[in-house]
């Protein structure tokens, strides 16, 4: 029941964390003798659940934009909001075309796909999507890529695209780049080319927990850093 | 007990405007396949909403129209046999049986269950489901259905239609009892004129949705309009009597009739019962001489009151036999060559065994 | 660790989802069993309303539907409030909410199939029993339901099922707390989400269909049996 | 053309297990309700299939158990009226009736479907569906449906139940008919004597899943054993016998049998036919002298050959009248009166119109 | 611009959800129909098997539906590879593999309903049918299929009503494309996702539920039609 699970601590964090923060959680549990649980969902679906009065203590979206969107409505504390990680979006190729590319103003990456599809996040809607598609207007080559786009509804799909050879070149999350052996990185997008990406940390506004705070503080403390690097988010300080 | 029905119904073309009153006893509907039997039927069972009518029942008005009264089917206590059977098919026989107990006040004891089953003969089938029976006996639950249900009025429907004779036999016997020592009132519709000369106290015959005619059984079944409905072999008249003695060792009946008496084998009656007695036409042998040495016992003297010919080599006449009519139908060629003519004297056979019993 | 057994959370999801899977499907009979005689035999204005309401859940795509019962039923919305100041019910991010998530989305499958049985209801047996004095009430329960009971099963086992299979809805509505509200698809979908969750999803899923499987099983015996009884010929 | 049946069935605890032949014309299956006459019907239509067993129909087998042979039903052609009408609810009662039509390479002509919905009177009702039918309309559909299929053997269960007598008459000499002119085998339930009377050659009688009697209907119909299916009053004789004239003047049969003749009314039948007069015992009187001026046209001499009581008060008396044998059914007391006794010549009187059409 | 009128994107995914939904509905009936008939009718090893996987889409979260479909019908997986090698067709991100993915999650509604509808057929009119010389191939086409109708009329809108609204198995496997893969579900889902995006999104729901509920009154209306005629009574 609600009950005790008002003692516990409330995470709604982006579905992309859950493996470093699951590890996180479990060390702060196991060093303060507190309990905490955590709610991993679409950072819009978690966002509007704070809105209509979610008995959440922490928010850690994966863009800025949710966040931006809760502090508008006055639903977080905002002396605590946070830049929590950084992440990097990457080029990534199915298995049997492992050549580098070089990421640069007007590379030929329609060439490259040869006439197969881009795979990358809902460029409207997954942040990642979003971040890929303002690289590549930057890098003047989202004109001839638009209409080879193929959206999928998180970064994980876009994976599982190319790693199924669905799509020759995709782009995601270093993150999730990472960990599929069906995929190669054969580029990495400057870092200048889109908005920085930041997965921002905040208390909320409701929050009565106090051991919340502290919760926020080891998830942003040193001892924390190693698992989210292990994952290959940049730790913001 | 009065059951006055009078109500007007549409269904698609055929439209159903009768009216009539039936008493205690059988009341039997008699019509051709699609007169609107059944429809009259569903009429008093609740079934069917008239557009137009009313229904009273004892002083208990059911259906008014006019008042917008319309007591819904299961506040009626009217027990319905359907000429389709209609049994539940998720029910064991036994369940089927019972269904109507359940919802009485008064529930029949359960030797009445045990009685109903042995007279129709359905006691190894208690535990089947009605998706494992014969026709017969499908119609043969739903009659003990009904009839377990305490009934106020019991609404038949050709119940016997799918049962052999001899099953027949037993089961009439049993409505006679209902229809006697229960006093049930029952709304019977059949095509047998036998078997509604033995049970029916009025007949009322259909003609295309309207009343062709209506009256006691004895009226009814003597005129030869009846043949619309029947066979024209089952003419004949319907006597009533009393009986005045019953001969055990010979198992006979006697009837005392208006002025004479006619014999009758059957198992014992109470003396002073009033019974009833089917003479078909065509059983009647007329003689202009009193017959010697025949096997049949009942020769009646009488004189022709009327003679009617017909297109079929047949001539209907009619006989009065002291105060009671007799109708006999002869050849034409006998009607030559006895020289029959209305007025004269003749004798009327009537073979013993011919006669329905009671 | 042997790769088959299960962490503790995952037990808890688990044990969550069937006692979800379970009240949505109970908990929604009722009212469906009441919303499909009312599609199959009622004659009211506002009928096709009603069956397009019914259909809503399936028509919407689910996150819509979530959304939706987070705004009637959030604790902010008209009905939580209600519910939580008359009652003291609570729905939002308990499991009680995940199985009227549940229960809202498997709505339309029972309906469906408990009105197409009651459709196929010989109406002249409700009759004979109504001649035998059994009311309307007393011939609904006795001779209807038992009648309809393979599309009461078949709508049963619509509802389980998609019960077990939600997440879109659920997941908008109640989050996916795990203890409370994490169901197996939503842990199946959170484990989806990450890197290497794939090994983790994919043995949920399994112990998802193989639970869904034996409900399928158990009904399928039911209506066998029940079937059997009723059998013509 | 022959028709060998021979069948183990189970169903239950109802065990089936009968072998009969049957050839052309109408072979009728009497026995009381539950016997086994339409899990019979059933295994010829290919409904059941039987655990062992073997039906041939000329010579083309249809079911045998041992080589694994069974024609599924669609290729039987064999016309199945059912015992519960069995329409299809979809369909327009035209529809229904052309069902059958469809499906047949040798499809009958139009003029055929007038003429079946003239007979059956269901003009008014082909655009109808079997919904909006009453009970006695959708037997005749289905009568007409099975009629048009134009099937090589007509299976009947208890096709006319459901119609007024009425009816009856009219749909009976069209089954004449067809048995007659179009040759057409009849496999037919009934439980009325006189229906059987009138149409079967054979006649099998069905007890409790066995065969009890099977002959041709003139023998079996005079056996007392009949009465397990039938009335007690409905048992008589079987006579055969040729038209020897036809007086149209008094629409008036003379039938010629074996060394007498006896005269029925009726309507025009070519001279020479072989026709069948079914006599019943309570029909016939008795006269130990030759009764003068009676209506009766038939009074046959005979002797009595066989003297059977019962318990019900009448006495069966077997009459032989110049090799053609009668019963008669008198009452006990009658009996005694004219002390008849085996061996005595006696007069069988009959009513002409009391005989069976042809 | 007024309140309602549609971008041409937004059309785009208007006139695609129809084609999608209705050759989703329409591609996936006749299988529907055998695999009912096989379900209600058949005896043979392995039926609880074909159960349980014409149940599959209802169990899974849609995403592992669409995982599945994608690991089978991709341009890597089995079917897909042989699609592709024998008949040239290619369904991965086309509006083809959006229509497959709505079939399969529509599959299990659409079976149940049909399956219910026959096992409700009364087997003596079949067998009447026989007598009179239909082949079991004609007796189905003429008496049961014409008594079914009702069901194959649910199922039919059951599987519309899903596939309006699914988009789960859909995005997972053919993606989200405008103009080739986009739902009107998929794009109200992506409207979601962004801040601000209520409005659109609830814009498209509008015009999701006024097409679905068309289908819907279609649907009743045929129903209806087709059960007057069968009215007993
Ligand atoms: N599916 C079944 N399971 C068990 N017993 C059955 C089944 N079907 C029929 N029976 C039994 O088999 C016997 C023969 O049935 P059948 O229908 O052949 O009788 P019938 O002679 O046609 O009777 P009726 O004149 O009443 O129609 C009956 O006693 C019946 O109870
Ligand atoms: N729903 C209906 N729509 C149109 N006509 C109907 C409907 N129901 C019955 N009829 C017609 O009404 C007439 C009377 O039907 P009803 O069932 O009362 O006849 P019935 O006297 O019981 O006949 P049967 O002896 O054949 O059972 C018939 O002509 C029938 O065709
Ligand atoms: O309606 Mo869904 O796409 O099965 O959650
Ligand atoms: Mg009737
Ligand atoms: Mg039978």
């Amino acid at each position: 029941g609600r009950a005790q699970a008002s003692e516990k601590v409330t995470v709604f964090a982006a579905a992309s964390l859950k493996n470093a923060l699951d590890k996180v959680t479990a060390v702060w549990e196991k060093e303060t003798g507190h309990e905490s649980v955590t709610s991993y969902a679409a950072s819009s679906a978690l966002a509007k659940q704070i809105e209509a009065g979610a008995p959440a203590d922490i928010f850690i979206s994966a863009d800025m934009d949710w966040m931006d969107y809760l502090a508008g409505k006055n639903l977080i504390k905002p002396d605590s909001r946070k830049n929590l990680l950084g992440n990097r979006i990457v080029l990534i190729a199915s298995r049997d075309r492992s050549d580098p590319v070089k990421i640069e103003k007007g590379f030929d990456l329609v060439t490259l796909l040869g006439g197969g599809r881009l795979a990358m996040g809902s460029v409207d809607s997954v942040p990642a999507g979003k971040y890929g598609k303002a690289a590549l207007e930057f890098l003047g080559v989202w004109r001839f890529v638009a209409d080879r786009v193929a959206g999928a509804e998180s970064v994980r799909a876009a994976l599982l695209l190319v790693s199924r050879g669905e799509a020759p070149y995709g782009i995601v999350y270093q993150t999730d780049a990472a960990a599929d052996k069906g995929v190669t990185v054969v580029g990495t997008f400057p870092e200048d080319s889109h908005p920085a990406i930041i997965y921002p940390i905040a208390l909320l506004d409701e929050s009565k927990n106090a051991d919340a705070a502290s919760l926020v503080d080891f998830i942003r403390s040193d001892r924390a850093a190693p698992f989210f690097e292990m994952q290959g988010f940049t730790v913001l300080r | 007990m009065t059951l006055n029905f009078e109500a007007n119904l549409t269904l698609g073309k055929f439209a159903l405007d009768v009216t009539f009153t039936s008493g205690r006893g059988v009341t039997a509907l008699f019509g051709r396949s699609g007169s609107g039997k059944t429809s009259i039927i569903r009429v008093i069972a609740g079934l069917a909403r008239p557009e137009k009518g009313m229904l009273v029942f004892d002083g208990d008005t059911l259906v008014d129209t006019n008042r917008g009264i319309f007591v819904p089917k299961h506040m009626r206590r009217f027990g319905y046999i359907f000429q389709e059977g209609r049994l539940f098919p998720h029910l064991t026989v036994q369940q089927n049986l019972n269904y109507g107990r359940w919802f009485n006040r008064k529930p029949k004891e359960s030797d009445e269950l045990a009685k109903i089953v042995e007279l129709l003969g359905i006691g190894p089938l208690l535990e089947r489901r009605p998706g494992k029976l014969s026709g017969g006996e499908k119609q043969r639950v739903a009659i003990g259905r009904a009839l377990l249900s305490s009934p106020r009025l019991l609404l038949m429907d050709e119940p016997l239609a799918a049962l052999d004779e001899a099953r027949k036999a037993e089961v009439l016997p049993y409505l006679e009892v209902l229809r006697d020592e229960m006093k049930l009132p029952i709304i019977y519709v059949s095509h047998s004129v036998s078997e509604v000369a033995r049970l029916a106290d009025r007949v009322i015959v259909i003609d295309d949705g309207r009343v062709a005619m209506a009256g006691a059984a004895s009226e009814v079944l003597s005129q030869p309009l009846i043949s619309v409905a029947a066979d024209r072999r089952e003419a004949g008249t319907l006597v009533e009597g009393k009986v005045l003695n019953y001969d055990a060792k010979h198992k006979l009946v006697t009837v005392g009739l208006k002025k004479s008496s006619i014999q009758i084998a059957g198992t014992e009656v109470a003396i002073g019962k009033d019974v009833r007695v089917h003479i078909l036409a065509r059983d009647v042998i007329l003689s202009t001489v009193r017959p010697e040495q025949l096997s049949a016992l009942n020769i009646l003297a009488g004189s022709i009151t009327a003679v009617r010919g017909d297109d079929a080599g047949t001539v209907d006449i009619h006989v009065d036999c002291g105060g009671t009519p007799i109708l006999a139908r002869i050849t034409e060629l006998s009607y030559e060559r006895l020289a029959l003519q209305q007025g004269m004297p003749v004798f009327a056979i009537i073979k013993t065994v011919a006669l329905e019993s009671l | 660790m042997s790769w088959f057994s299960l962490t503790n959370d995952e037990w808890t999801a688990v044990h969550l989802s069937l006692r979800i899977a379970s009240v949505a499907m109970l908990a929604s009979l009722p009212l469906g069993i009441l919303v499909a005689l009312l599609l199959a035999r009622g004659r009211f204005w506002g009928k096709s309303l009603l069956n397009g309401l019914v259909h809503l859940p399936l028509i919407l795509p689910p996150v819509v539907t979530g959304f939706m019962l987070l705004l009637l039923f959030g604790r902010r919305g008209p009905i939580g409030t209600l519910l939580a100041d008359q009652f003291g019910i609570i729905l939002s991010f308990r499991w009680t909410g995940a199985a009227l998530a549940c229960g809202v989305m498997g709505f339309p499958l029972m309906v469906r199939s408990i009105r197409l049985s009651i459709e196929a209801v010989d109406r002249g047996l409700e009759d004979a029993a109504g001649t035998l004095g059994a009311s309307p009430m007393w011939v609904f329960a006795t001779v209807t339901l038992p009648l309809i009971l393979p599309g009461i099963i078949a709508g049963m086992i619509l509802s389980f099922a998609k019960a077990m299979g939600e997440f879109g809805a659920t997941i908008t509505f109640v989050s996916n707390i795990p203890g409370e509200t994490q169901t197996l698809s939503s842990a199946i979908y959170s484990f989806l989400q990450v890197p290497g969750g794939d090994a983790a999803a994919f043995r949920l899923t399994i112990v998802s269909v193989i639970i869904s499987m034996a409900a399928l099983l158990a009904s399928e015996f039911m209506a066998y049996y029940v079937g059997r009884r009723v059998d013509v010929e």
